[in-house]
């Protein structure tokens, strides 16, 4: 009966009567345990990963209107194994120029990125100390992403081939600039909450940040998008024109990693997706029944994450850069901030309501700003037009 | 010697040894990527400090950002991959000798400080660092000015940046 | 602290699993190089000249946009948490800090430095 | 526990290897490298005297290290914004070479 209720806690009670039974100090038992559990979690990360690849092929393929791998076990679901094998047996190749330390130290660090993001996911109500609830939680996320950016370009400057630097360059000027909307949108959770912390974030969510601010929600999709170097903001690696941009030079399993890292990157900011702004682990109290219930709630809410991601990707073409660089900085950035400046405001005002007009409040204040902004966009880009085309635009309709 | 201690050390030491490669590496790609770690070093050393946000801050605004800058700044101001001619100046010997006297000096100065020996404060259990620095920094008694200066001076650096460099006349 | 030790073994970790793979996979693979496999991939055509190519000084200025905005972003997270007790006045505080922001963003915008020309 | 003079120490260690660094690069990037060393040093220092002062509730410590970290960000912007001009006049980036003022 106790096991059902908190089985790692369980878990983590037994291995510490062991550990202290050999003799150990507490503290060191309680790092090792700590430890111990970290890469259990890592591991199964992998494991989804390994399996991320699979749903990726079969989902693209499924959009495209093909079948997709249907060969290697039911459904193809052995494929991504045999890849994984395919790529451990393959050679790996280092091109000649090279600068060889920080030619190899990209793909791990890009890989090292992603899996230090899982530190400040909440799983579960409760859960050993793997979800270290630090008061600096969101500004983490983009920590951990800065080390990514650095990642990239260095196996672009490493791999000292032209395509492999130009699509770094490309990469991070998209991913930084995407960085700033993400930023001052993160700002808003932070202000309902009151913490950076994303526990307390979670636990505050009794109404669903996606109602109070349902433009952040979608300004960090779309920077996220972005920050994940995913179509349609797949510059850096515009297979077309770059070949593959700055992981041109890899092959075997570092390749893999980047590729892994990539697959594992989206689906966790599907998943942070669902933690700012739907609710984390919470789903109308089911997450208080068990703590491996809260966990399947988070992973299915990120896996919708997930699947808009990939909808996005599969569905848009590619954007050219400078549109996308005009969009982020002309339109992205000035909306967030003033975003940032309404939500402000308008929680000081609102504050005092009682609970159904706080919300409504909000989301209408973010309905109207979202309009006023296309307004003001659609009315500028008919000027743009105007202004190459003559007088000559003629409202087509949809 | 706590593990606190051995932290530390080893901390100190990466950190000290990466600094030492920034102002001695030949590739300056390389010496920017030998800041990086410097800085992450220091970033744990906050982390040790228990200074959190400052730990946070130093990752995103220094490796993200300024890292990030400098490595396109080197790369926007070289001909080609590889640096050519000596990287030090003919009085680097003279540079050095400062340096250690720098320190010796910062040394003998520390020594006769009798704060030294000062052990860390207690740290509240349930002490919000974060939120108290919000306090600090806009709380009318607190650093308004500071705070809103401090906006300023980056929009002035920003558009002095701008115009220096790239005006397009 | 305690949080940071945790943290930390989430780096060891990270660390320890992509280097194992890719240990793994260069003890496994074949390493037969030549000359010719270890050229830069351009498509098949011969490299012509360095690797180095004179990259728009654009991507700097983003970099540059992006380091003042980004640090200006940062200064807005102790305020954005204590903005639900300090009232008004945190809040008019925090708007002219945002206001100034974008006066620097209209600025860059002006002077075309945002245009990707 | 560590004691303070070990962080003062580390700090000032930090420090001069910043200050060489400064003082011996031929290049102009590479001594703005070195000032970035420095500004560290303070940093760490600064952070260190908040956590060992009589209270940890007084932020001025690190408060002071964010407003570094501002002056830190407007000086490599600046600094290399100047560089980078430099280097589009002169196609030099060498800072003996920079003499424009020298008479």
């Amino acid at each position: 009966m106790d096991f059902w209720k908190d089985p790692l806690k369980v878990a983590a009670d037994w291995l510490m009567g062991i550990f202290t039974g050999w003799g150990m100090p507490e503290i060191a038992a309680q790092i090792l345990i700590g430890f111990l559990g970290i890469l259990l979690l890592i591991s199964l990360l992998m494991v989804l990963d390994i399996f991320l690849v699979w749903v990726e092929r079969k989902v693209v393929s499924r959009f495209q209107d093909r079948i997709g791998p249907n060969r290697v076990g039911p459904f193809g679901l052995i494929q991504p194994f045999a890849d994984i094998i395919k790529l451990l047996i393959k050679e790996d190749i280092t091109p000649g120029g090279a600068d060889r330390t920080v030619y190899n130290l990209a793909p791990i660090l890009s890989m090292m990125s992603v899996l230090i993001l899982w530190a400040v996911v909440p799983l579960a109500p409760a859960i050993l100390g793997v979800d270290a609830d630090l008061n600096i939680g969101a500004l983490y996320i983009i920590a951990a992403g800065a080390i990514g950016t650095l990642s990239i370009i260095m196996a672009g400057w490493a791999s000292n081939n032209k395509y492999s630097l130009i699509g770094a360059f490309r990469e991070v000027a998209v991913m930084l600039s995407f960085e700033i909307p993400m930023l001052t949108v993160m700002l808003i959770p932070t202000i309902f909450a009151g913490s950076m912390g994303i526990v307390k974030i979670v636990n505050s969510q009794d109404t669903w940040y996606f109602f109070l601010a349902p433009l952040a929600a979608l300004i960090f999709f779309i920077a996220a998008i972005a920050e994940l170097g995913r179509a349609p903001f797949d510059m850096g690696e515009a297979e077309s024109e770059l070949v593959s941009g700055y992981n041109i030079e890899y092959s075997g399993m570092k390749f893999g990693m980047f590729y892994a890292g990539e697959l594992l990157h989206a689906f966790t900011f599907g998943g942070f997706w669902a933690i700012l702004f739907f609710g984390g682990y919470r789903f109308f109290g089911l997450e208080l029944v068990n703590p491996l219930l809260a966990i399947a709630i988070l992973f299915f809410k990120a896996f919708i994450g997930y699947w808009l991601i990939m909808w996005v990707r599969y569905t848009l073409l590619r954007i050219r850069i400078d549109h996308m660089l005009a969009f982020n900085w002309k339109f992205l950035t000035p909306v967030a901030f003033v975003l940032l400046m309404v939500t402000a405001l308008m929680n000081a005002l609102l504050s005092g309501l009682p609970g159904w007009l706080y919300v409504s409040g909000m989301f209408l204040s973010n309905v109207l700003l979202t309009w006023g902004a296309l307004e003001i966009a659609r009315h500028y880009s008919r000027g743009e037009r105007e202004k190459v085309e003559g007088k000559q635009v003629v409202e087509v309709g949809h | 010697m706590t593990g606190e201690q051995i932290t530390f050390l080893a901390v100190a030491l990466f950190t000290l040894g990466s600094g030492f490669m920034v102002v001695t590496s030949g590739n300056l790609v390389h010496a920017a990527l030998w800041l990086v770690s410097t800085l992450f070093g220091v970033a744990v050393t906050y982390a040790v400090l228990d200074a959190s946000f400052l730990a946070v801050v130093q990752v995103v605004v220094y490796i993200g950002a300024i890292a990030i800058l400098f490595i396109f700044a080197v790369m926007l101001t070289r001909k080609d991959m590889r640096d050519q001619g000596p990287q030090m100046n003919k009085n680097w010997w003279f540079g050095a000798l400062l340096a250690v006297l720098t320190f010796a000096g910062l040394f003998f100065l520390l020594q006769g400080w009798d704060g030294m020996s000062r052990t860390a404060a207690v740290y509240p259990s349930n002490f919000d660092a974060v939120s108290e620095l919000g306090n600090a920094l806009t709380s009318p008694a607190g650093y308004v000015l500071p705070f809103e200066v401090a906006s300023v001076l980056l929009v002035a650096a920003l558009v002095g940046a701008v115009y220096v460099a790239f005006n397009r006349k | 602290m305690s949080q940071w030790i945790y943290i930390g073994l989430f780096f060891i970790v990270g660390l320890i699993i992509p280097v194992g793979a890719i240990v793994v996979a260069w003890i496994l693979g074949p390493k037969k190089p030549n000359p010719i496999k270890m050229t830069t991939y351009e498509c098949g055509v011969e490299t012509v000249g360095e690797s180095w190519v004179q990259f728009k000084a654009q991507y700097y200025i983003f970099a540059l946009v992006f380091l003042v905005f980004d640090v200006e972003t940062v200064f807005l997270f102790p305020w954005a948490v204590k903005l639900g007790s300090l009232g008004m006045f945190a809040v008019i505080e925090g708007i002219i800090f945002i206001l100034i922001l974008i006066a620097g963003l209209v600025y860059t915008w002006r002077k075309g430095m945002l245009e990707w020309a | 526990m560590v004691p303070l003079s070990w962080y003062l120490i580390f700090a000032a260690a930090l420090f001069s290897i910043g200050l060489f660094g400064v003082l011996s690069r031929r290049n102009a990037v590479a001594i703005l490298l070195g000032i970035e060393l420095m500004l560290n040093s303070v940093n760490i220092n600064l952070a260190a005297f908040w956590r060992y002062g009589k209270d940890v509730t007084v932020m001025t410590g690190q408060v002071f290290a964010i407003i570094v970290f501002a002056v830190a960000a407007a000086e490599v912007a600046v600094g290399l914004a100047l560089v980078i001009s430099v280097y589009r006049r002169r196609n030099t980036v060498v800072a003996d070479e920079i003499n424009m003022m020298k008479w």
